[in-house]
């Protein structure tokens, strides 16, 4: 990897003398031994398993848990229910004074996609809770189910989520973030091409190779103590406290390792349960998702749709974008409907265009509900920006980095989200790519700058 | 319970416990001998975090019954580094930066030990089918297999080490 | 609630107990049941483990071979005698795998898994099945026609089959994950050639059905072929008709039955 | 067989840390007797370094080798808050937090020296060694372990300080979305290359070469491997990532690795990257957020250069060989009939 040192050259600084330097990382050598301490290698003697039983169907409506005969397996320490979650219905983004609660720790009137926990076993084995969980009876009535962001959305389509009270985050802009500026219908008025088009993805798993789980331990003083590889120690703390009913000072959380996370180790999904867990038993309580676990009930990046429309000149000049954008965020908010938020920002990419319109929605469907993943709200956005641009150069004959240059922003320029553009440099990283790669492009995209201002 | 007795040599220590029948190998060696460098990645045999050495091959301790190891060899990286100084495959990925979260890495070393145990000259293709049964989700392997490849003193490994440099 | 390990050096006895008893279940390598326990499959009491040398055993005399039931991959991939199989034991996973994994349990991996069955299907393999009623042979084809409906308490102890001529096998798994990740399908092929034609040819598909299955159609329409672009055409047009693939997490259906030919082209003109 | 080639750019930016702000993250430092110094953090590691890169920082600001630095972070004990890593915030964030408290340390730290020298503390330099120089006299130093057993046994003083990191929230304006989702963004552009097999729809990814702005690679080597796997993750969601492989329908879910697809380790293309710096005003040492960056350009380039290959668009992901199979039979390009 080479550092290109000649652009910016006047605004780095070379006289540091730690920054800039390949220190050897201070884990590695624990690594390659073997010695690091992930969660799931804490010796606790006495430790207790949680397993859960998960709805088998993707939609529908609970008439009876009977947990008595699990509760009669030995080894079986305690089953807990809905009714035993002292604040069991939240979300995750109250933290920051968004949305309304809607997701149950344990499902008690509905489940609302397959794999959604509902009874949680404690047992002395593993193999123990495998028992107990086999012995619990609930009784089901299904659902209609939706699987399509925009079947979500259309009238009399299944109601997923009641919380909400419609297949889709209201935000304080209404149904979709919106961001405008300029006038696109203008905008395609002024346009020689237009092109539309839809993109799509599907739900993409963090697969981390350590998967998802935690240890928790009575502490003395009335504490608890959390094992956890959680990405954002505080926020599962205040979470699993609000859970939990009780004051963050009895949690007491040790991470701070993570057999890799990429964004899906933020979600605290199994924290405030397992916390539960050890009060309610006064044991050491491990709760580790399986492999299968990790691939289907933890959350996964959204499926995205993203409609776009553009507007463009034969000169190449992009004159209108409108973004429609569809997040699939399963049956619950997690974080997605801040990802949605965050989609409506990044549009319409890094390049200035004087009429935008982007409408994002976060849309409840009845599949795993999704969450942050590496690129949250950006990764399929640039899927969909950068294969648009590519057609739209191609609309009109030109270089697909030549069209890219015409459009970049640069420093000054009035973004669709009405920031000014400061450090740009979307223009040196093509400049750079196109000579390294030998792809060729006219000299007049050498000369540019993201410092000069757009003419 | 049913206890039963297991003998066998745990890098290079003879051990003789008594195990739940039925347990696996990786089960024993975190919880009896208290050896936590293999890794429950997923407990179904498809991601090598568990990878140990049983009688000089490569094994996917979490699908291994112990009591099917009786009387053999086991070797962990716990083993690697017992006097204290690194075995050049770990001092290779020291060097070649190729860890990052670190929970592959126990799995990663001992499928490259078996190799270059059996193989001390593999060339590229040799390292990647080495590694194919452990996932790595953070590096993106090259740098593992270079490391790899580094500790052979072959020069035709080195030639096919690069598929390009970084 | 721990699990039981039983061993045995009679399989009859070994049968016995596997058909008396429901929760007992026999042994392989552990990649198929051990998991199973380890995901929480409850069904599973006991597991059986058959002792005995001749089950680890690969046996050629003259160009018969028998492997042991419990002869790993990684044990072919290194036999000599059985070169020509080397690829198709490499293919199935990784080596810490291919360590564990067993001709036995191969034969009863769920498609699309099972890529070492295509080949000893196509080699016309014959299998050793202990069961209550004694000890018995099946030909392979027949053992997959009857493999989820065999009497409890069957034991795959061997398969014997004849080595083929030098350069008349092959052997291609087609995955996605490269090097050895499970197979968008697998073709092997047993095809002799004179003077330019096909005088006889055994073809066999792995992941295009729910156990590997015999190409017939395949097989007729190229014996007598001339090696020819042309000819392997017309007769590789035939291939899809004893296939009936599933749709899995790999690939389509539909995918599966539109690239076999592909692949089985390239596989008999290279 | 028929095997096309193609090449394809994609060019993005990311923005650093959590969208819209409001996430605060502090730090805290203190020295030892000796003049070893902790960093006391609640950030967590998520494999990417960022302990080290915390240690590197605050020796940077100290005026000291990084060895004598030693992060303890993650325990909601010990450590002051910190919103989480995510959002390519960790570095940003964190590593700006470090730097405030270092610099209070580092204040404390030169009193201490001053007093022991009888100079003014303006009048100090560190050597990024352990020692600490009067400027212009050559010869004159003490050691950081001198001045901390001073500070700890003869002045009474705690060489420690205090560092918070808070961009105020945005809060989006419900009529036209302006807002402020970030105060600065790096950038990337990537060339691919692939072959395709037009029987077959398959792809193998050739190369990769990428250009990133990353503000300032505070440690080279950690920006290489953050760039290289990253570029595999996003490779490998380009062409094989999904859990549900017949979305929107729940069917054939991947349960295990074998199902759900990754690039393997025979599939890799050669990477190549190469950085530019642009320091962000408000970055630490000009840093800015890459560890997610380095995914995307990927996808679409490959998306792009499968279409300059054959000449189908799949825009769906992941673009498997299937959609590519039947989007070339759809335009009669397939050599399959």
């Amino acid at each position: 990897m080479e550092i290109r040192k000649s652009y910016f050259a006047d605004e780095r600084h070379d006289d540091l003398k730690e920054i800039g330097q390949s220190r050897q990382r201070s884990d590695t050598a624990g690594h390659v031994r073997g010695i690091t301490p992930f969660y799931a290698d804490r010796r606790i003697p006495g430790l207790l398993h949680l397993r859960m039983v998960r709805s088998p169907h993707h939609h529908a409506r609970i008439l009876r848990i009977d947990t008595s005969a699990a509760e009669r397996h030995p080894g079986v320490k305690r089953i807990i229910v809905a009714k035993d979650v002292p604040h069991n219905v939240y979300t995750m983004l109250s933290l920051i004074n968004f949305g309304p609660e809607d997701e149950p720790v344990l499902a008690f009137d509905k489940v609302r996609w397959l794999g959604e926990p509902v009874v949680a076993i404690v047992a002395d084995s593993e193999r123990g809770a495998y028992e107990a969980a086999a012995l619990v009876r609930v009784d089901y009535e299904e659902l209609p189910a939706v699987f399509d962001v925009e079947d979500a959305l259309k009238p009399g389509a299944p109601l997923v989520n009641e919380y909400h009270g419609q297949n889709y985050f209201r935000y304080d802009s209404g149904a979709s973030r919106k961001v405008k500026l300029g006038d696109v219908e203008a905008g395609f008025q002024r346009a020689d091409y237009i092109l539309e088009q839809r993109y799509d993805s599907s739900p993409i798993e963090h697969a981390p190779t350590e998967t998802t789980g935690c240890i928790a331990v009575p502490d003395q003083n009335n504490r608890l103590i959390c094992y956890t590889p959680t990405q954002a120690i505080f926020f599962t703390l205040d979470h699993a406290s609000i859970i939990l009913d009780i004051p963050g000072q009895r949690l007491h959380l040790i991470g701070g390792t993570a057999g890799g996370a990429f964004g899906g180790k933020v979600d605290s999904t199994v924290e405030p349960i397992t916390l539960l867990a050890a009060m309610l038993t006064g044991r050491p309580v491990a709760f580790i998702y399986s492999r299968y676990e990790e691939m289907q009930i933890s959350s996964a990046r959204a499926a995205e749709r993203i409609y776009i429309k553009d507007g463009l000149t034969k000169d190449g000049q992009i004159v209108a974008r409108q973004v429609r954008c569809y997040m699939d965020s399963g049956a619950y908010s997690r974080l997605s409907p801040y990802g949605a938020q965050k989609t409506a920002g990044h549009f319409p990419g890094p390049y200035t265009i004087p009429n935008v319109e982007i409408d994002c929605y976060c849309v409840y469907t009845n599949r795993t509900p999704s969450s942050s993943m590496r690129g949250f709200g950006i990764t399929i956005a640039d899927f969909a920006l950068e294969v648009q641009m590519d057609k739209l150069a191609r609309i009109i004959g030109m270089d697909p980095l030549e069209f890219r240059f015409i459009n970049a922003y640069r420093d000054g320029d009035m973004k669709a989200h009405r920031q000014l553009t400061e450090g740009a440099a979307l223009i040196e990283c093509m400049q750079e790519t196109s000579v390294w790669a030998n792809w060729p492009i006219e000299s007049r995209f050498l000369k540019m700058s993201s410092r000069q201002k757009r003419a | 319970m049913k206890k039963v007795p297991v003998q066998m040599t745990v890098n290079g220590e003879e051990r003789a416990e008594f195990v739940d029948s039925g347990t696996t190998l990786l089960k024993f060696l975190r919880d009896k001998i208290g050896d936590l460098t293999p890794k429950a990645g997923c407990l179904q045999g498809t991601c090598g975090t568990c990878t140990v050495l049983v009688d000089g091959e490569p094994r996917l301790a979490c699908i291994t019954l112990v009591e099917d190891c009786r009387d053999g060899t086991i070797e962990t990286i716990a083993g690697l580094s017992a006097d204290g100084k690194l075995h050049p495959l770990q001092q290779a990925l020291l060097d070649h930066f190729a860890a990052q979260c670190g929970f592959c890495t126990p799995g990663m070393l001992m499928a490259a030990k078996a190799l270059l145990d059996a193989n001390p000259h593999p060339d590229r293709a040799d390292v990647e089918d080495a590694l194919s049964g452990n996932i790595c989700r953070c590096t993106g392997y090259e740098p593992i297999i270079r490391a790899v490849l580094s500790v052979s003193s072959s020069d035709a490994c080195r030639d096919t080490a690069e598929r390009g440099a970084v | 609630m721990t699990i039981a390990y039983q061993t045995f050096s009679d399989p009859q006895a070994a049968s016995r107990f596997l058909a008396e008893r429901r929760e007992a279940r026999l042994l392989g390598g552990g990649t198929i049941l051990v998991r199973r326990v380890n995901e929480g499959d409850i069904s599973i009491g006991t597991y059986v483990r058959l002792l005995g040398p001749e089950l680890r055993q690969i046996d050629v005399a003259d160009d018969m071979v028998r492997l042991g039931a419990g002869v790993t991959m990684s044990t072919i991939a290194k036999a000599p005698a059985l070169a020509f199989l080397a690829p198709v034991a490499r293919s199935i996973g990784g080596p810490a795998v291919r360590s564990a994994a067993t001709v036995g349990g191969n034969l009863f991996a769920r498609s699309p898994h099972g890529d070492f069955g295509v080949a000893l299907l196509v080699l016309d393999a014959v299998v050793s099945l202990e069961s209550l009623e004694g000890f018995r042979e099946l030909d392979l084809q027949t053992f997959f026609k009857s493999r989820t409906q065999l009497a409890r308490g069957s034991i795959v102890t061997a398969v014997r089959f004849r080595r083929p001529m030098p350069d008349d096998f092959r052997f291609v798994k087609i995955s996605r994950v490269k090097p050895n990740g499970a197979a968008v399908l697998s073709i092997a092929a047993v095809v002799s050639r004179t003077e330019g034609r096909v005088s006889a040819a055994r073809v066999a598909f792995g992941a295009m059905a729910k156990t590997p299955v015999r190409a017939h159609a395949l097989e007729a329409a190229l014996t007598g072929a001339a090696l020819t672009p042309h000819e392997i055409e017309r007769a590789v047009a035939s291939a899809v008709l004893d296939t009936s693939p599933s749709s899995d997490a790999i690939a389509s259906e539909w995918y599966r039955k539109a690239v076999l030919p592909v692949h089985l082209r390239r596989l008999l003109w290279t | 067989m028929a095997k096309k080639r193609g090449r394809g750019v994609a060019a993005v930016n990311y923005p650093t840390g959590m969208n819209l702000g409001g996430d605060p993250t502090q730090a805290l430092v203190h020295s030892t007797t000796t003049g070893n110094f902790i960093v006391s953090l609640s950030s967590v590691d998520l494999g990417q370094g960022m302990k080290s890169i915390m240690a590197q920082i605050c020796a940077e600001t100290l005026g000291v080798p990084t060895e004598r630095v030693i992060v303890d972070t993650a325990d909601s004990d010990t450590g002051p808050h910190c919103t989480g890593t995510f959002a390519s915030r960790g570095t940003h964030r964190a590593g700006n937090a470090v730097i405030a408290a270092a610099k209070e340390a580092r204040d404390v730290m030169l009193e201490v020296a001053a007093n022991m020298l009888e100079v003014d503390s303006r009048d100090l330099r560190t050597d990024g060694t352990g020692n600490i120089h009067i400027v212009g006299v050559p010869g004159k130093s003490v050691s950081v372990t001198d001045v901390a057993l001073a500070a700890h046994f003869e002045q009474g003083r705690s060489i420690s300080g205090r560092g918070m990191f808070f961009t105020p929230r945005s809060y989006p304006s419900p009529t036209d979305g302006a807002m402020k989702p970030s105060t600065c963004y790096a950038h990337a552009c990537t060339i691919a290359e692939v072959e395709v097999d037009t029987e077959t729809g398959e792809v193998d990814v050739l190369s990769i070469k990428s250009v990133y702005e990353v503000g300032r690679a505070l440690n080279p080597k950690m920006v290489e491997q953050q760039l290289v796997g990253g570029t595999w993750m996003g490779v490998s969601h380009a062409l094989y990532e999904t859990t549900e492989p017949y979305y929107p329908a729940r069917d054939h879910a991947a349960r295990d690795f074998n199902e759900y697809l990754m690039l393997g380790v025979a599939n890799l293309p050669k990477i190549e990257s190469r950085v530019i710096e642009r320091p962000a005003p408000d970055g630490p040492y000009g840093a800015k957020g890459l560890g997610e960056m380095c995914a995307n350009a990927p996808i679409p380039a490959i998306a792009n250069a499968i279409f300059d290959a054959v000449g189908v668009r799949v825009d769906s992901l992941p673009v498997t060989p299937e959609k590519i199979l039947r989007a070339l039979l759809a335009k009669g390009n397939s050599a399959v009939a």
